[in-house]
């Protein structure tokens, strides 16, 4: 898609070649410069808004970390036991751990760490573990007990989760970072940047680079530039960092670039309890009447592979081998027609018992991608003899028509590793969520809630697969969701960083695995 | 040595394509008043302000050359210097954000004078047109002052430029009775005190009566009759000078 | 004059008060709950639980009068709450942004005046010549030409096409010119037009006449008295610019990366953080109130007649 | 008789622009009105494949980044721009004459009241106002539309008032009211028809501001809701395009930079024609 007019073309190459001979890349300890919307906040150890992620990530360590595999390994716990009946979590601790102000990292400080997860359960109770866990214990110096009310399989998962269980020094002051993790935050400019230098204390090897800079760019195509122009060394991530276009053409120009494994799901949730999409045929023809492949080529630039079940198959108990829904625009017809969605000569829209097969699809206003997306899904189906009419609204009215099911269609993404699929699949038993109303309206709703509680407390891990098989199934043939494509961290690096790696979860950024790349 | 004369040629005045004021001459003499009489839309006031090229957008002057004593001189170099200007509403000829003092100041530096003597000058001017309370006139601005004061207080500024001649345009038709008279009466004191050589343009033939020795009556832009005023009164020739006596007649009901 | 001035600042307080239970009352009748935002920038699923839970924390489960009687409290130890989403007190981030935008829009007002009042002098001195039709030509391109457009033309010329000047961001003069030039445009426009009227108004005055008639010399007329009257616009015009200089703001510091208070006053609103929003137009009435006070004494020192007369408030 | 005052004469530019702003508006009236049928495409059908195309035969100024035809989207764009600010025009004036006649017929405390209501409207600037506005109603077109008449009707409101007071001074209306005419036809029949020629200059001119509005809300996002092709929107939708395609930017700004321009040079020529001493800038 090569379209750019000739001195449009020269011009940029210029401008490239200008800014980055005068990028200074002091040699003393080099600074790693990468960017974010907004500034990374007080970086409380449980903390939520205004508090980043990617932020948290960088400074607090979980006792267990997520893999790329989807399994968890040793972290700030050496080694675990699980006792039989599943309810009590025995850790010992590694030995040697130091907080970055020099304390030492044991169980009593741990304790006290998810002691006060528990002493703030309102807040933090939408993790299903912190209404299961009874209480923490610290027998000794390095083992640190977990008693749970009952089983709770993904104990382990929600442990690697970014917050909140995750270890802060107890007598940090507030706004204070003071973490166990490979860097610690040491300035922060409203509105400019954060700067984040290595953990003297570190357990780990030492990270390549001396200093992370946190730029603050809130503007993708403001980042795009600055990329361009050598303010910022990288762009990664997979929360809208820069425009679809944008990456193909910084590629193109010889950025060199890198895409990440699936990490999670972008998809419609349909509503199966209000106006036409109430019939299986209808949400089975649009499943069948849009042309995903096309979509993710145009759009996304094939940047994201095409999802045809909920959860990517790389997912834990996600594999299940499920049947696609093709690209089939006459089987879709011919099922509409099945089910009594006539097609009245000289009407553009079907329509059954009087009743219009008219969809209301909800987006994002001011997310251009999606917008995109409904304007194509709307011409696509229209085809079909369906009028979907378009209803663009901002962040907040999203969040309040997904809680009370004010839709007919609107854009839901699961949440991604390592929430998926267990997280996700439990919010859908809570009213207020997007997949709750989705599902509202199937006869077996309570059935499928049923086993998703069964499931989270399953100790047996092939029980648990099947419990899985029947929920993610069922899900897949009622087509409550139109998978669309499955959403991957993108990067773009200037040359002067190496090694650079995707996080396991959609929220950290391994920058002590990156390192300076040697020709400069 | 014959009276000094400010004499005006040939001054015609056109819009884009109508002509008001055709070929004018007139000549005015230092000591005397010259009244310049005609109906509303002959022109007077037209030529009056192209005389000293003061003429607003749009109109076209053409001829005029102005002779002193047979020098030519440029309208530039009479404005203010030769000849001073009265205007008939005298509230908006004052600009309203300055105060009389400012107006004094600026005639008076254009002569040079500054300082303690130009202040001297004013409260002199200021008493020889009747305006005893100098202070509180040369400190007030033009909203806070009658028409009369505003009107003897243009005569002070041509008192000021000490100009030999001044340009009257309907000096009176806006003030009432009384401070008609005590103008008038104010003007014929400078012309036969300091021989100031006035042209008085005017519609009410009672003030040609009283002021003036020559007269010259004017009709659709060109000069009708050029006659002294005695003669005018008792055998006007022309038929507008008859028109216009007869309404005078009429409204003071018999001879001056 | 003292009395007057004393009067106007009295009158300041029961505006910002009407302004701000107006304000208070119109978001929390609004459309949709700032909790929900909280929970969405945390990541935290919007369960009812959840929900309830962080109206509590915020305050806004109290009745709608004990929520502005806690905050008028509050407000009257200039302490405006706390940011829904960023946590710090409202006040600070505010008074931390607005340089930025007090430079922007000053420089914009700066600028403004600097090229209205030539452009418009220029017109009116050669007034059907070809500097005045230059002039209205270019005014009227200014009136007309939407400042955001206006500002990724500048852009695509200066940085993209000829690189001379970089793109966005604060810190450099070369970052400034783009900002001010896109919000000064229109209203610079629209003064060189307004000037340019009340100048050829002026001059046509009797009182020009008069002057001319003393024999004072030209520049002379038009420095003490054509052009001492036609301020007097300009001075009124320009209080009411300030308004949209901050308008124009808004816009174009979106575009420009440029952190001032418009940009975040604009992510405030699209996430309903009331406290923010709630300072934010205190701050701007308060502004422009005061900008329009010193509008009128400007008015007042310049004409006397106002003045003396008494000012009609 | 100040026979010196300026000779009023219709200068050769006065006639031209009127002219000129009369047909460009005409234009666009025609534009807005036979938009469908004069549009090559269908401003709607997006064909994924022909994205990002340069003008060519089949689309003279080439395609958006949905494949749509950008010359059609425009002229569509026309009816909803023209539209909106009509509407609007007609909710402001509605608003303005409403509050503006009240104050200036009934005058008293009612009218000290009012017309500090409109100081309070006049001192915020109009686009923050009706962003404000905006994000309390929500998104959307006809949110938009109320927005910037709630933030636009002051002007009008005072200016009424003054014509009133004005108006109801004259001998006419004394005379009228003697007649024994209702206050209700008074207003009809004698002061709205000396208040319709400045209120139609200012209406003119502000015409050009409004729609600079309705395109700036848009352009935040706020405003019209897709795929219906408004100009601020397509502003909005090729910002992200500046680098490779800024021709997707160009034409939207000319079209608004056009129509504004249009309307303007119509308000400048009707505001010298019906009263050259009202001056607004």
């Amino acid at each position: 898609m090569k379209q750019s007019s000739g001195t449009l073309k020269s011009a940029l190459w210029g401008l490239l070649l200008v800014t980055s001979l005068c990028a200074h890349a002091d040699r003393a300890a080099p600074t790693l410069v990468y960017s974010w919307p907004v500034n990374a906040g007080p970086l409380d150890p449980r903390g939520y808004a205004p508090d980043q992620m990617y932020a948290q990530a960088m400074v607090y360590e979980p006792l267990v970390r997520y893999t790329a595999a989807g399994t968890v390994e040793p972290w700030l716990a050496s080694s675990w036991h699980v006792s039989d009946d599943g309810k009590t979590y025995t850790f010992t601790l590694r030995d040697g751990v130091r907080f970055s102000d020099g304390t030492p990292f044991d169980a009593a400080a741990a304790k006290a760490n998810l002691d006060a997860v528990l002493a703030n359960s309102k807040r933090h109770r939408w993790l299903e573990l912190v209404t299961t866990l009874e209480r923490v214990e610290a027998p000794d110096r390095r083992t640190l007990q977990l008693f749970l009310k009952h089983p709770y399989y993904p104990t382990l998962m929600e442990l690697a989760q970014v917050r909140p269980l995750r270890f802060g020094a107890p007598l940090a002051k507030p706004g204070e970072p003071v973490g166990t993790g490979p860097w610690q935050r040491v300035e922060s400019r409203l509105g400019e940047f954060d700067r984040f230098t290595r953990n003297p204390y570190y357990w780990g090897a030492q990270p390549a680079y001396g200093e992370v800079l946190v730029k603050v760019i809130p503007d993708p195509n403001s980042r795009a530039l600055a990329l361009q122009t050598g303010q910022i060394d990288l762009i990664q991530g997979a929360a809208g960092e820069i425009t679809a276009s944008t990456f193909v053409r910084l590629r193109d120009q010889g950025f060199a670039s890198a895409l990440s494994a699936p990490l999670a799901t972008r998809s419609l949730a349909i509503n199966t309890g209000r106006g036409a999409t109430r019939d299986l045929a209808v949400r089975r023809a649009i499943n069948h009447g849009l042309n995903k492949q096309a979509i993710i080529d145009n759009i996304l630039y094939g940047l994201e592979p095409r999802a045809d079940t909920l959860f990517a198959p790389n997912l834990p108990y996600a594999d299940l081998g499920l049947a696609p829904y093709a690209y089939d625009p006459a089987l879709a017809a011919r099922e509409l027609d099945a089910a009594g969605w006539q097609l009245v000569p000289g009407a553009s829209v079907r329509s059954k018992g009087g009743e219009p097969l008219a969809v209301e699809l909800v987006f994002l206003g001011t997310s251009a991608l999606q917008k995109s997306l409904a304007e194509v899904f709307q011409g696509e189906l229209a085809k079909l003899g369906m009028q979907i009419s378009l209803r663009a609204v901002e962040e907040g009215a999203l969040v309040s028509r997904q809680r009370e099911g004010d839709f007919g269609m609107i854009f839901a993404d699961t949440w991604g590793a390592p929430y998926d699929p267990h997280s996700f699949v439990s919010s859908m038993r809570y009213p207020g969520h997007a997949d709750y109303m989705a599902q509202r309206g199937l006869a077996i709703k309570d059935q499928l809630d049923q086993r998703i509680t069964k499931v989270l407390a399953s100790t047996d891990p092939q029980q648990r697969a099947e419990q899985y098989r029947f929920i993610l199934t069922t899900l897949h043939e009622q087509a409550v969701y139109v998978p669309i494509s499955y959403l991957t961290a993108i990067s773009l690096r200037r040359d002067v960083v190496d090694h650079v790696q995707f996080g396991s979860t959609l929220f950290d950024v391994p920058f002590e695995a990156m390192t300076p790349s040697q020709e400069h | 040595m014959p009276t000094p004369t400010l004499e005006l040629r040939t001054l015609s005045v056109a819009s884009r394509n109508t002509l008001l004021v055709d070929q004018l001459s007139l000549q005015l003499h230092r000591g005397k008043v010259c009244a310049l009489v005609g109906s509303s839309g002959s022109g007077k006031s037209l030529s009056c302000l192209g005389m000293l090229d003061l003429l607003p957008q749009g109109l076209r002057r053409s001829g005029g050359e102005l002779l002193l004593d047979g020098v030519s001189l440029a309208p530039a170099q009479v404005r203010g210097h030769v000849a001073s200007l009265v205007l008939q509403n005298p509230r908006s000829a004052f600009n309203p954000v300055r105060s009389m003092a400012s107006h004094a100041q600026e005639t008076l530096k254009l002569r040079g004078v500054h300082g303690a003597d130009a202040r001297q000058q004013m409260i002199e001017c200021l008493a020889a047109v009747g305006l005893g309370d100098h202070q509180r006139v040369l400190e007030s601005f033009a909203f806070q002052l009658s028409g009369g004061m505003l009107q003897r207080m243009m005569i002070a500024l041509a008192l000021m430029a000490q100009t030999p001649y001044l340009l009257a345009d309907e000096p009176t038709s806006d003030l009432d009775a009384l401070s008609q008279a005590r103008f008038l009466e104010l003007l014929m004191e400078l012309v036969e005190g300091h021989g100031l050589g006035v042209l008085l343009v005017t519609h009410d033939m009672g003030v040609v009566a009283r002021c003036a020795d020559h007269v010259l009556v004017m009709d659709a832009g060109r000069i009708v009759e050029r006659q002294d005023t005695q003669g005018l009164f008792d055998a006007p020739a022309s038929a507008s000078a008859r028109t216009l006596l007869d309404a005078h007649h009429l409204l003071t009901g018999g001879h001056p | 004059m003292l009395r007057y001035i004393l009067l106007r600042l009295l009158l300041l307080v029961p505006v910002m008060l009407a302004v701000s239970l107006l304000v208070f009352v119109l978001l929390h009748l609004g459309s949709t709950d700032p909790a929900l935002d909280y929970l969405r920038l945390s990541h935290i699923p919007p369960t009812d639980a959840a929900v309830a839970e962080v109206r509590q924390a915020l305050g806004l489960d109290l009745p709608l009068y004990q929520q502005y009687w806690i905050w008028l409290c509050k407000a009257l130890q200039l302490d405006f709450g706390i940011s829904y989403l960023t946590g710090r007190p409202v006040l600070d981030d505010l008074l931390y942004y607005l340089p930025a935008t007090l430079q922007l829009g000053g420089l914009a007002l700066a600028c403004t005046l600097l090229f209205a009042v030539p452009l418009g002098l220029l017109a009116a001195r050669w007034q059907g010549r070809w500097p005045d039709h230059a002039v209205r030509a270019v005014t009227f391109i200014g009136v007309s030409m939407p400042n955001f457009w206006l500002a990724f033309l500048l852009i695509a010329l200066f940085s993209l096409w000829l690189g001379w000047l970089p793109a966005l961001g604060r810190g450099s003069p070369g970052q400034l010119v783009m900002p001010v030039l896109a919000i000064a445009l229109m209203s610079m426009s629209i003064n060189a037009r307004l000037l340019r009227a009340s100048l050829l108004e002026a001059s046509g005055q009797r009182h020009v006449t008069y002057a001319r008639a003393r024999g004072l010399p030209e520049r002379r007329v038009w420095r003490g008295h054509i052009l001492r009257n036609a301020w007097l616009p300009l001075v009124t015009a320009t209080g009411m610019h300030v308004g949209e200089l901050i308008g124009g703001a808004l816009v174009i510091e979106t575009i420009f990366a440029w952190p001032g208070v418009g940009r975040f006053a604009v992510s405030a609103v699209l996430n309903r953080d009331f406290p923010v929003m709630q300072c934010f137009t205190l701050l701007l009435t308060g502004l422009l109130m005061l900008c329009n006070l010193l509008v009128d004494i400007c008015y007042a020192w310049l004409d006397p007649r106002s003045r003396l007369q008494g000012v009609d408030a | 008789m100040s026979a010196f005052a300026a000779v009023p004469h219709k200068p050769l530019r006065l006639r031209w622009s009127l002219a000129a702003g009369a047909l460009l508006v005409s234009l666009l009236v025609l534009l807005a009105v036979f938009g469908q049928w004069l549009a090559p495409h269908d401003p709607d059908l997006i064909d994924v494949g022909q994205r990002l195309q340069p003008a060519s035969m089949s689309h003279w100024l080439g395609t958006d980044h949905l494949g749509r035809d950008l010359l059609s989207r425009l002229i569509v764009g026309t009816r909803l721009s023209l539209g909106s600010v009509l509407l609007t025009l007609s909710l402001v004036l509605a608003l303005g004459l409403l509050v503006g006649g009240v104050a200036g017929f009934v005058g008293g405390k009612l009218d000290l009241l009012l017309m500090r209501l409109c100081d309070m409207f006049m001192t915020f600037p109009t686009l923050v106002l009706a962003f404000f506005f905006v994000t309390l109603l929500g998104t959307g077109l006809t949110n938009v539309i109320v927005a910037i008449a709630l933030s636009h009707w002051a002007w009008y409101a005072r200016m009424v008032r003054g014509l009133v007071i004005a108006q109801r001074g004259r001998e006419y209306l004394l005379a009228a009211r003697l007649a024994g005419a209702s206050r209700w036809s008074r207003l009809r029949q004698h002061v709205v028809p000396n208040i319709a020629g400045p209120l139609l200059v200012l209406a003119t001119m502000d015409i050009g501001h409004m729609m600079l509005h309705v395109s700036g809300l848009s352009f935040l996002g706020l405003g019209v809701t897709p795929p219906t092709a408004e100009w601020g929107v397509m502003i909005n939708d090729a910002k992200e395009f500046i680098w490779t395609h800024p021709q997707l930017l160009l034409w939207p700004g000319l079209m608004i930079f056009f129509s504004v321009m249009a309307f303007n040079l119509l308000g400048d020529a009707l505001r010298d024609r019906l009263d050259p001493a009202q001056e607004r800038h």
